[in-house]
């Protein structure tokens, strides 16, 4: 229970935007008391400084689009006793799997006039994809909460409190009024993984499933809601494929919706 | 005892009830639904509105009159106040191996309840069964219980998704408030019948102006109770929840798993869902740490965990459990019936699942298509 | 990264840190002579210009803030004006008090997060703001308080500090009722006081002399400290309309990086941010913004990129004056969002980021769906003129040591807060020497 | 409906409720397994009501939570559980030394009935950490062997390395009116015992299956393979005892998570009879 010397924290990116490792510099009360419980060893955004691993914490954002990275990422395991991923690109791909679903030729040529200078791969992948992971830390761009919930868990030896239920129940619990039901919006919510505290429909908004699938949804179900709510197949086909758009169950949803079918 | 009092009655009752240091709960208009919240006046109720309910719908709709109570229950149930989301059960330290437990204050409000439905009254009761068990009393509960001072108001217009009926719970209260009201029309606008079910509502009472009821006022209130009973959107027939029990191969679980989404709302916003699970916190240096108890659902995977896997992971299962739970084996638990009609399950799945169509299709012989 | 020649000598640190996202340098220097500086830009490519096709209109607004989650709300406001130009809405009133108010929270933490974390410790001989904290630590706590206020901006406005969730075509989901903001308002008040303090501290900062001579570039706007305006000028006579930024600049693709450049065309590379905001605007700061400007030495202009430092204390002070101002006259709007009809269209939009310009533009289908989209973000505008500035620099301490050299550089590199991940990733930094 | 009279002032609940732990020191660990330690816990303040055979007490690590242990063993006040590490707050309660201090509630839940089984034959299955359960059960027979019958006690495990208490199992061994069984489902080279599953051992005892009462622990396959063994041997169903594992969080029926069909196992078991059982189980995923 007692810790002979302070563990130390490495924070690496790969495809992103920065936003996930800037959710630990966000964390304006606690980051002075994370740097006296671990030692932060590697971050480069924070930090020209930087000392050898083996690290005991990784925390690891964005995901993998080149092969340099595939290969950068075993070392990066190699060197991480623990490694967590953080936010829907190290856990899902990213937005920008969406790739994953079209010719990257075309999309090369779409941006570059001279595609050839880049090396890219076809698809934008998850860090689980590639090596073991010990822990998956959601959302685009993750919680700071959840984000301080799985480092004090770690220290300590702890599960994180990081429950894989609906946004519902966070909207709920929140006391919001449930926007699909009463204001006819089309919410993701219900297939949409907790973590959020329910944030847009505490903005009268439907949650457009940044923090990705949750536990068990129900896709064709989900994607009648949405239709229920009057978007069309091509929106509710958008919807799931956005931020979380590579990872299953989102990842095969349904095109084409049927209204939902309600029993008499 | 009863009296009649006109609009301006409220007011002078929510002044009383505050003049004794309570702090009044009751309906109010907020984000496009009714739902409830600590008044200060009577112009702050619902005045002119009223709520449409169906599966999976709620829109609020003006009345164009006078009536403050001509809506359903509010689309929150009131156990967050009795059992709030999230409660602090242990605060501990450590030094070394040493642990130090810090004593907890439990806080004590005094509430009133303001124009709670039977079906809510019902639910209150229903939850008293579970959390005050003399066995193992959750203190929190009891402190938060003990000093409700309730006054409820008789539905004289049930929703869409309403079935207290069925349920034995409504639509007007009998026991269990302190005060009970009725909306009447009048001539002259609205009031309110007043009666007292207790030695404290009694007391209130007393200090209210206002004329005694008369043979006639309780007539019309006895008719508007009649009224209310036919206006129920939805039954349930009491003997077919043993029969959807018994069918434990009927299709229609796997056709309702299908629609269910597993979000759980219907569990939060039931006024009896009383199951909970245990956070445990700790502060960066690992000193201190805080265990809570919030809100859970039976929708969820780990509600069921065990090492090695849930024992509920289908949603078949999981819906299998709230219902039968709900309407069957709460029977056995706790004596009662766990629903009360209030009919915010169907309202707030968002995809309209029916408990009564469901128990219905479950309870007949009939295969689903 | 290889290196050629016998007699080359190659060093290479791990990656340049404190820039947001990272990036590689490069510099060649053959018999004591500067032969080559890149600055190279690897972020792997993430599309988004490509898979912006097809989405609805609705949606650029939230998927280009994911471009940089260091200043998402130059990607939404960029993105919301642009779309609303194309299908012909105006916000204001209320509702542009609003996104300017947000966008005052981004100035904040962005300017913030750069001055004490990523760009201070170069001053004052740190690795980082956390080892900074040991001997200042009041500084740092200072940074991380007004950081929290900008922060606060956003959650209040946005729901989150990170890709807000509130922001719309048209408006935002939900518009505060005044008393929400009442409590903003009080911290926004110690923000600026604190501001302020800022201001002093970094403008005693040991600043190199080195004035450059690049174009200057930036929104302008007839009465405001621009953050979101339809006007493009320079201090060379450029004077635009943002729907004429076509026809003014060109991008285009550098081998060594995975971002495009960006020239004016027929005049060559430029520069935006904070020194050609400043430069160009400086009479339209905020009263104690200006006040700070003057105290800490700033002139009517400023092109020495070092105290680059100094201007974005001072665009703190001014993000939280105006923000002040916008809450005192806020009145809620009747509604939180302009009726938008998607019809077919090109729009652009502009609006000042941190690191300043940002250029969408979108071209949208009768359906509602995006046909074509084009991001000019900041920093590849910047990149070539980064690399000038290197030169620049090296040019002229060719006798430092490499170690010295390349932490000079990195700092060169830092004074305009490249947001990397708009564009970039790693930063390798490679001094050859033949 | 009414509600039922709410006689409730706070004072009857000023003190910490049921969900506030008691302190316990570590005053002993023994490591059983790899996996599985045995620790002696003593109160640090009052103790605990005294916990019954079969019964659960909710030990708490702290800053990590809480797990529900069965009672496996009790000298005066000193609790003694048997813990195997399977996730974080079982690795933590396993990782404590002599001194630390643990929290503890209960005892909870319906135990195993040794009245009922006295007079008659007893037969005891345990398989795996079942054993540590129907421990307590075993020192009652000892203790009290005139009380019973014939008595076996059959205990299985995956190999020789899984089985817990090897010391006890051969001081029980050495009564010689105790009938000890044990097998492995996977034997090493020096092992001498049974091999295959326990189930095996029912029937092989010379007990009389009609005037036999049995108490079975272990993984719920196993239990209900034994069940249905014993019942083929001919043990009166009723006579069949078996203790269920659910997800716990309260131990006090507030929680909800424990429900099978209308039990709380939690206070209406995790003992339970096997006609209680048995219909519940036979719908899956109840
Ligand atoms: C009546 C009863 C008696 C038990 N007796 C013993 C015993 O004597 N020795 C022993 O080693 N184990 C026993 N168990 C099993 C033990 O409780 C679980 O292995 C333990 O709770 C797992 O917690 P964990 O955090 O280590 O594992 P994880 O699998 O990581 O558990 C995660 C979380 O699930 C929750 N949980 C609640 N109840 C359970 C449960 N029954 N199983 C798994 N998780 C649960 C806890 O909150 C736990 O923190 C018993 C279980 C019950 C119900
Ligand atoms: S998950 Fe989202 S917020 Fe996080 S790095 Fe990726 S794009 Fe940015
Ligand atoms: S608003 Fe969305 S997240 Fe909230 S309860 Fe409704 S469907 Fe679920
Ligand atoms: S509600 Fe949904 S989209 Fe919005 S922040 Fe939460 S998870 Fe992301």
């Amino acid at each position: 229970m007692s810790r002979d010397r302070k563990p130390t924290l490495a924070v690496w990116k790969f495809a992103s935007c920065d936003g996930c490792q800037l959710t630990l510099l966000d964390c304006e009360d606690e980051l002075l008391d994370v740097a006296d419980e671990l030692e932060i060893a590697y971050f480069l955004e924070a930090s020209s400084a930087t000392v050898p691993g083996p690290y005991d914490l990784s925390l690891v954002e964005g995901s993998i689009t080149t092969p340099e990275d595939a290969e950068r990422i075993k070392e990066v395991r190699r060197q991480s006793k623990f490694l967590v991923t953080i936010g829907a690109c190290a856990t899902a791909g990213g937005i920008q799997a969406l790739r994953n679903f079209t010719d990257v030729d075309e999309l090369l040529r779409i941006v570059y006039a001279t595609p050839a200078f880049l090396s890219t791969l076809d698809t934008s992948t998850a860090i689980a994809d590639h090596v073991p992971v010990d822990f998956e830390l959601r959302g685009c761009p993750i919680d700071r909460h959840q984000l301080l919930e799985v480092i004090s868990a770690f220290l300590v030896g702890r599960k994180p409190t990081i429950p894989g239920h609906s946004v519902c129940i966070e909207c709920k619990l929140k006391g919001n009024v449930c926007i699909t039901v009463a204001h006819g919006t089309p919410c993701l919510g219900p297939a949409t993984h907790a973590g959020c505290g329910a944030l847009c429909p505490s903005f009268d908004r439907g949650c457009y499933g940044c923090f990705g699938p949750a536990e068990t949804p129900n896709i064709e179900a989900m994607a009648g809601a949405l239709a229920a709510c009057g978007m069309d197949d091509e929106a509710v086909d958008r919807l799931f494929h956005t931020f979380n758009a590579w990872s299953e169950p989102f990842r095969s949803a349904p095109v084409r919706v049927d209204p939902p079918r309600r029993k008499p | 005892m009863a009296i009649v009092v006109g609009a301006d009655g409220l007011e002078e009752l929510i002044g009383l009830l505050r003049a004794d240091g309570r702090s009044v709960i009751g309906p109010v208009v907020r984000d496009s639904v009714i739902t409830h919240d600590e008044i200060e006046h009577a112009d702050e109720l619902p005045l002119g509105w009223t709520d449409e309910q169906e599966g999976g719908r709620y829109r609020l709709v003006a009345t164009g009159t006078d009536e403050i109570f001509a809506s359903a229950t509010p689309s929150t149930s009131w156990k967050r106040y009795v059992q709030p989301e999230r409660t602090l059960l242990v605060k501990a330290r450590r030094a070394g191996g040493v642990i130090e437990i810090v004593d907890q204050q439990v806080e004590r409000p005094r509430w009133a309840f303001f124009g709670i439905r039977s079906c809510d009254l019902a639910a209150l009761g229903i939850l008293d069964r579970v959390f005050l068990d003399p066995s193992a009393t959750d203190p929190t509960y009891a402190a938060r219980r003990a000093d409700v001072f309730v006054v409820s108001a008789a539905c004289n217009t049930p929703g869409n998704t309403c079935f207290c009926a069925s349920m034995d719970t409504g639509p007007t209260p009998t026991s269990g408030f302190d005060l009970s009201l009725r909306e009447l029309a009048a001539d002259d606008g609205i009031e309110y019948l007043v009666e007292a079910g207790s030695d404290r509502g009694a007391d209130v009472l007393a200090s209210l102006g206002g004329r005694p009821a008369t043979p006639d006022d309780l007539q019309r209130s006895a008719a508007c109770h009649d009224i209310a009973v036919q206006a129920m959107g939805r039954t349930l027939r009491s003997e077919d929840p043993p029969l959807a029990a018994a069918a434990t191969d009927h299709p229609r679980w796997d056709d309702v798993a299908d629609r269910c989404l597993a979000c759980g709302n219907c569990t939060m916003a039931c006024p009896t869902c009383f199951c909970s699970t245990t956070e445990d916190h700790t502060d960066l240096s690992g000193t201190e740490t805080e265990r809570w108890r919030v809100w859970d659902s039976c929708f969820t995977l780990d509600f069921s965990h065990l090492h090695g896997g849930s024992v509920r992971t289908s949603t078949k299962a999981r819906y299998r459990q709230w219902l039968l739970h709900k309407l069957v084996t709460w029977h056995d638990q706790f004596g009662s019936s766990g629903c009360v009609g209030c009919g915010r399950c169907i309202t707030w799945c968002p995809v309209g699942i029916d408990l009564t169509a469901e128990i219905a299709a479950l309870a007949s012989r009939q295969e689903t298509p | 990264m290889t290196h050629r020649g016998g007699k080359s000598r190659a060093l290479r640190t791990d990656a340049l840190a404190r820039v947001e996202g990272e990036g590689a340098m490069k510099i060649v220097i053959e018999d004591g002579e500067l032969v080559d500086v890149e600055f190279a830009i690897y972020e792997p490519p993430r599309f988004f210009e490509a898979f912006l096709r097809g989405r609805g209109f609705e949606e650029p607004a939230d998927i280009t803030a994911r471009i940089c989650g260091i200043c998402p709300v130059a990607y939404q406001m960029s993105a919301c004006t642009a779309i609303e130009d194309a299908i012909g809405v105006t916000v204001d009133g209320p509702l542009r008090d609003l996104r300017r108010l947000l966008y005052c929270g981004e100035w904040v933490e962005s300017h913030t997060l750069h001055i004490h974390f990523l760009h201070a410790p170069d001053f004052l001989g740190y690795d980082s703001a956390i080892e900074m904290s040991t001997n200042h630590r009041p500084v740092v706590e200072r940074a991380l308080e007004i950081k929290k206020i900008g922060n606060g901006i956003l959650e209040t406005l946005g729901g989150r500090a990170i890709h807000p969730v509130n922001v719309k075509v048209g408006g935002f989901y939900r518009v505060p009722h005044p008393t929400e903001l009442r409590p903003l308002r009080a911290r926004l008040e110690r923000g600026l006081e604190l501001a302020i303090e800022v201001v002093d501290l970094v403008a005693g900062f040991h600043f190199p002399d080195q004035e450059m001579d690049h174009e200057l570039v930036s929104v302008v706007h007839p009465d405001e400290y621009p953050v979101m305006a339809d006007r493009i000028a320079s201090d060379r006579g450029l004077d635009i309309h943002v729907s004429e930024f076509p026809d003014h600049f060109e991008e285009h693709q550098v081998e060594h990086s995975t971002a495009l450049h960006a020239r004016l065309l027929a005049r060559g590379d430029y520069l935006v941010g904070p020194l050609a905001r400043y430069s160009l605007n400086a009479e339209k700061l905020s009263p104690s913004a200006g006040d700070a400007a003057r105290r800490a030495g700033l002139g009517a202009t400023c092109r020495n990129p070092f105290r680059s430092i100094v201007v974005r204390a001072v665009e703190v002070v001014h993000a939280f004056e105006t923000g002040i101002a916008i809450i005192d006259g806020y009145e809620q709007p009747d509604r939180a969002a302009v009726e938008v009809a998607p019809r077919a269209g090109v729009g652009h939009g502009v609006t000042e980021a941190p690191r300043g310009m940002l250029y969408h533009r979108y071209e949208i289908g009768a359906d509602g769906l995006i046909a074509d989209a084009v991001i000019t973000p900041p920093t590849s505008q910047n990149q070539a003129t980064i690399e000038h500035d290197l030169w620049h620099f090296v040019e002229r301490n060719l006798d430092l040591a490499d170690d010295e050299l390349r932490r000079k550089a990195e700092v060169v590199i830092r004074n305009h807060d490249p947001c990397i991940s708009c564009a970039t990733h790693f930063l390798d930094l490679t001094v050859e020497r033949r | 409906m009414a509600h039922p009279d709410l006689e409730v002032g706070t004072e009857a609940f000023s003190g910490p409720g049921p969900m506030v732990p008691l302190r316990y020191r570590v005053r002993s660990r023994r490591d059983d397994l790899d996996d599985t330690v045995t620790l002696e816990l003593e109160p640090v303040d009052e103790p605990t009501a005294r916990p019954g055979p079969g019964q659960f007490n909710m030990l708490w690590a702290f800053g990590i939570g809480e797990a529900p242990i069965s009672l496996a063993g009790l000298d005066g006040d000193v609790l003694v559980h048997t813990i195997r590490r399977v996730g974080a707050v079982t690795a933590a309660l396993c990782a404590a030394v002599p001194g630390d201090e643990i929290g503890v509630r209960g005892p909870y839940g319906v135990g195993w009935d040794l009245d009922r089984a006295r007079g008659r034959d007893v037969v005891v299955v345990a398989g795996g950490l079942g054993l540590a359960p129907v421990r307590p059960i075993v020192t009652e027979l000892v203790d009290h062997r005139d009380q019973f019958g014939r008595v076996a006690v059959l205990v299985g495990a995956r190999s020789p390395d899984d089985l817990l208490y090897r010391d006890e199992l051969a001081e029980w061994r050495s009564h010689l009116d105790l009938d000890v069984e044990v097998t492995v489902d996977t034997a090493t080279p020096s092992w001498r015992g049974d091999v295959g599953v326990v189930t095996r051992l029912i029937g092989r005892n010379p007990n009389e299956p009609a005037n036999t009462t049995a108490f079975v622990c272990g993984p719920e396959v196993m239990m209900r393979f034994c069940a249905l063994a014993l019942i083929d041997d001919g043990t009166p169903p009723d006579e069949i005892f078996v203790s269920m594992e659910r997800n716990m969080h309260c131990a006090i029926g507030h929680c909800g998570h424990c429900q099978l069909d209308a039990l709380f196992v939690c206070k209406d078991g995790p003992v339970l009879s096997w006609p209680t059982v048995e219909p519940l189980l036979r719908v899956r995923e109840r």
